[in-house]
C-alpha cells in the first residue's frame, strides 16, 4: 500500500519535473495572477496590507486549479488510466498518491510565490516565511484531498474545464475563509495562535475530507 | 397517493394563504413586510430537508447501485435548489427593510446561497453527463461531499461575519415571538412541507417515464 | 463575406444557447469568481468602493478566458474544423465569425454581472448600467479580438489550458488598466468624460487588435 | 567573423568593468548603488532591439517563409528574455536604496516585467510544440503581437502610474548626467551590443545545428 502510494507519488513527481515546462508555466501563470491583482486594486501601501491575504489566497485556488487540471490529464492521454486502474493497485493508493503528487506540485509553487507576493504586495510578509509556507501546507492539504477527487471526476467529461471550478470552490469556501483569515492573524499579529478557532476548523476541514475522498474515490474510479 | 395530496394542497395553500394576510396580525416593528417569513423560514427549512434526503439516498445508491436511489436524489436536489432559491431571493426582500439594503452577508444566507451554487453544481453535472450508471456515481459523490461540507460552511461564514463586527441583527430573529405569529410559522411550514412532497412525488414520476423512455429509445439502436 | 460571417455566428449562438448548460455554466462560474472575492477580501463598504472596478474586471478576464476556451471546441471535438477550413468560407469571415460569437456571449454574461455586481458589492453600480454595459462592449471587442486569435492558435496544443493565460493576459494589460480606470470614472465621478484619455487608449487597442488579429488569423488556421 | 567577435568582447568587458569601477567618479547623490545602472540601460536597450529584431524577422517569416528567419527570431528572443530579466533585476536591486523598496510599479519597469512575461509566453509555446512550420507560425504570430503591444503597455502603464501619483521618481532620471557618466553609460551600451551580437550568433549556429540534427533524425524514421 505504502510502496503503491509512493510509486505513484515518484513516477508524478518525476514527470512534472521532467518536463518543467509543466512547472514553470504554473509558476508563471501564477506571477501574472498576482500582476493582475497588482494591476486592478488599489496601489497604496495601506490598502495592500489589507487585500494581500484574500490576493494571496485567491491566487492559490486560481493556479491551484490549474494544477488540478492536468492531474489527471497525462493518464488520460496516452490511455495508462485504464492500465492503473486494472493493475493490482488499489484505489486508495491511486488516490493518496495524485494527491501527494499534487501537494507537492502546489508546495513548490507557494514556496517561490510566498517571497513574490512579499516583493509585490506586503513587504513583512516574507519575514513570516516559515508560517505562511506551514499554512500553505494544511490548506492544500484539504485543497487537493476535495481537488484530486473532482479531478479525478470530472477527467472524463466533456466540460470539464469549466465543471471544475464550479464544483470545486463552493466546497473550499470554509478553507478560503479559514486561511485569509489565519494569513491576517500571521501578518499583522501574533502569528497562529491569534486565530486557533479557524486553525482548528482548517485541520477539522482537512481531516473531514482526506477522509471522505479517500472513502469515495472508489467510487469515481470506477471502470 | 398522490391525487389525495394534491387534492389536500389546494385549501392548505389557500388557507394559509388566507391566514396569513387577514389572520395573523402584522409584527409589531417590522410591519407588513415581516409577513415574507412566512415563505422564507418554510423555503430553508424544506430546502435543507430535501438536501438531507439527497445524502441519504446517494449514500444508498452508492451501497445498493439500486436505481431508484439515484431517482431520489436528483429529484429532490432539484427541488431543494428552487426552494433555496426562493429563500435567499424573499431573504434578500427582507434584508431591504430591515438593513436598508438588499445584500448583507446575513450568515443564514450566506449559506443558503452557498448551498444554491454546490447544488446547482450538481445539476449541472447531470446535464454534462447522459444518463447512465456513472451519472448516479458521480453525482451521488458530489451530493455526498456537499452535504457533509453543510457544517463547515454554516460555522465558518458566522464566525467570518461576527469577527467582522458583532452581529446585532440576528437578535431581531432570535427575540420572543407573539403567539400568533409562531403558530403561523408552523402551519406555513406545514403547507410547504405538503408543498414539497407533492412536487417531489410529482418530479420522481416524471423521472421515471424519462428513464424508460431513455431505456426504450436505447434499446431500439 | 458578410453573410459568411452571419452564418457562423448564428450557427455559433444557436449551439451556445441551444445548450444552455454552457451558458449557464459560465454564469454561475462568474458568480462563484465574484462570491470569492467577496469572501477573500475586506468587507467594509468603503473597501468595497475603492475594491470594486478592479474585482468587476478580474471576473471578467477569468469567465472571458473560459469562454474563449470553448470557442473552437465544438469544432475540434466534432473534426468539423477541417471542414470548415476546406469550405470556401474566408478565414477572415471565419475569425469575425468566431470573434462576433464571443462577443456575444460574453455580454449577455456581463449584462447578468452588473446588477449581481452592484449587489454584492456597490449599490450605485445599477444606476450607471448603460454605461457600464456600453465601457463592456468596447473592452469585450478588444478581449475577443486578441482572445479569438490566442484560441485558435492555442486549440491544437497540449496544454492549451495553461498557455492561453500565460499568453493572453499579459497583452491585456493595457485593456485592464483602461477599462479599470474608465469604470472608475463612471462610478465615482462624471462618467466617460473624466476619462477622456483611457477611452482613447481602449479604442485604439480595440482598432489595433482587430485589425491584427483579422490579418495575422489566415496564419493561425492554415491547415 | 563570431571569433573576432569573441576575441574583442574579452578586453571590452574588462575595460567596461575596470572603468565603471575605477574611472568613473561615483554619482553625487546616489553612491555607488549607482553604477549599477552601467548594467542596467544597456541590459534594457538591448532587450528591446532584440524583441525588434524578432519582430521583424517574424514578419519576415510569414512573408517569405524561410527558415532562417525563425531560427533568428527564436534565438534573438531568448536573448532577449534573459536580458529583460537582468534590467528587471538589476532595476529592483537600484530601486533599494533610491525608493525603499525592491519593487515600486516605475513604469519602465513595470513594462519590462510585461515584455518579460509575454515573451516568456513566447518561449513556452515553443516548447509546447514540436519542431515544425506550425511551431514556427504560431510564434511568429504571438511575437508579432507582443511587440505591436509594447506602445500600448508602455502607455497605459505610464498612465495608470502618473495618475495615482505624480511622478517625482521619474525626474532622478532625467536630470542632468555629468559628463563622464554619460561617456560611461555609453562605452557599457557598447559593451553590452558586442556581447548581444556574440551571443545571438552562438545561439543562432546552436539552432541550426539542433534542427538539422531533429531533421536527421526525423528522416530515418
Amino acid at each position: 500500500m505504502v510502496s503503491d502510494i509512493w510509486t505513484i507519488l515518484a513516477k508524478d513527481i518525476k514527470l512534472d519535473f521532467r518536463s518543467m515546462e509543466n512547472f514553470f508555466s504554473m509558476l508563471f501563470f501564477s506571477i501574472i495572477i498576482l500582476l493582475i491583482f497588482a494591476f486592478a486594486l488599489p496601489a497604496d501601501t495601506h490598502d495592500h496590507k489589507t487585500l494581500a491575504p484574500g490576493i494571496f489566497w485567491v491566487t492559490f485556488l486560481l493556479s491551484g486549479m490549474l494544477s488540478l487540471n492536468k492531474s489527471f490529464q497525462m493518464e488520460k492521454e496516452n490511455g495508462s488510466m485504464e492500465a492503473l486502474l486494472v493493475s493490482p493497485t488499489s484505489r486508495g493508493a491511486i488516490f493518496l498518491g495524485k494527491m501527494a503528487g499534487n501537494t507537492v506540485f502546489i508546495m513548490i509553487i507557494q514556496a517561490m510565490l510566498i517571497p513574490l507576493f512579499s516583493l509585490l504586495f506586503i513587504n513583512t510578509a516574507i519575514s513570516h516565511f516559515g508560517e505562511l509556507l506551514l499554512l500553505s501546507l494544511i490548506s492544500t492539504i484539504g485543497f487537493t484531498a476535495i481537488g484530486t477527487l473532482l479531478s479525478g471526476l470530472t477527467t472524463d467529461l466533456r466540460f470539464k474545464d469549466i465543471l471544475l471550478p464550479i464544483l470545486l470552490f463552493p466546497l473550499l469556501v470554509p478553507l478560503l475563509l479559514a486561511s485569509v483569515k489565519i494569513t491576517q492573524g500571521i501578518l499583522w499579529s501574533q502569528g497562529f495562535q491569534s486565530e486557533l478557532d479557524w486553525v482548528k476548523l482548517l485541520i477539522g476541514f482537512d481531516l473531514m475530507f482526506l477522509i471522505i475522498s479517500y472513502l469515495t474515490f472508489d467510487f469515481v474510479m470506477e471502470i | 397517493m398522490r391525487r389525495i395530496l394534491g387534492i389536500l394542497l389546494i385549501p392548505a395553500i389557500a388557507g394559509c394563504g388566507w391566514m396569513i394576510f387577514f389572520w395573523v396580525p402584522a409584527e409589531a416593528s417590522m410591519g407588513i413586510v415581516q409577513k415574507i417569513m412566512y415563505i422564507h423560514v418554510p423555503s430553508v427549512m424544506v430546502a435543507y430537508f430535501s438536501f438531507f434526503i439527497a445524502f441519504i439516498s446517494s449514500v444508498g445508491y452508492l451501497w445498493k447501485r439500486k436505481e431508484g436511489f439515484d431517482i431520489v436524489a436528483c429529484s429532490t436536489v432539484e427541488i431543494g435548489v428552487i426552494f433555496c432559491g426562493i429563500a435567499i431571493v424573499t431573504g434578500s426582500i427582507w434584508a431591504r427593510p430591515t438593513w436598508n439594503t438588499y445584500w448583507s452577508w446575513d450568515p443564514r444566507l450566506t449559506t443558503a446561497l452557498i448551498l444554491f451554487l454546490i447544488f446547482v453544481g450538481y445539476i449541472l453535472l447531470r446535464r454534462f453527463t447522459t444518463y447512465g450508471e456513472q451519472q448516479a456515481r458521480l453525482s451521488a459523490v458530489i451530493a455526498i461531499v456537499g452535504c457533509l461540507d453543510i457544517p463547515l460552511i454554516h460555522m465558518s461564514v458566522v464566525w467570518w461575519r461576527t469577527l467582522h463586527q458583532p452581529s446585532t441583527i440576528l437578535s431581531t430573529q432570535k427575540n420572543v415571538i407573539d403567539r400568533p405569529l409562531a403558530i403561523m410559522l408552523w402551519i406555513s411550514v406545514f403547507t410547504m412541507a405538503l408543498l414539497f412532497a407533492y412536487l417531489l412525488s410529482m418530479r420522481i414520476e416524471l423521472e421515471q417515464k424519462t428513464r424508460a423512455y431513455l431505456k426504450q429509445i436505447a434499446n431500439i439502436y
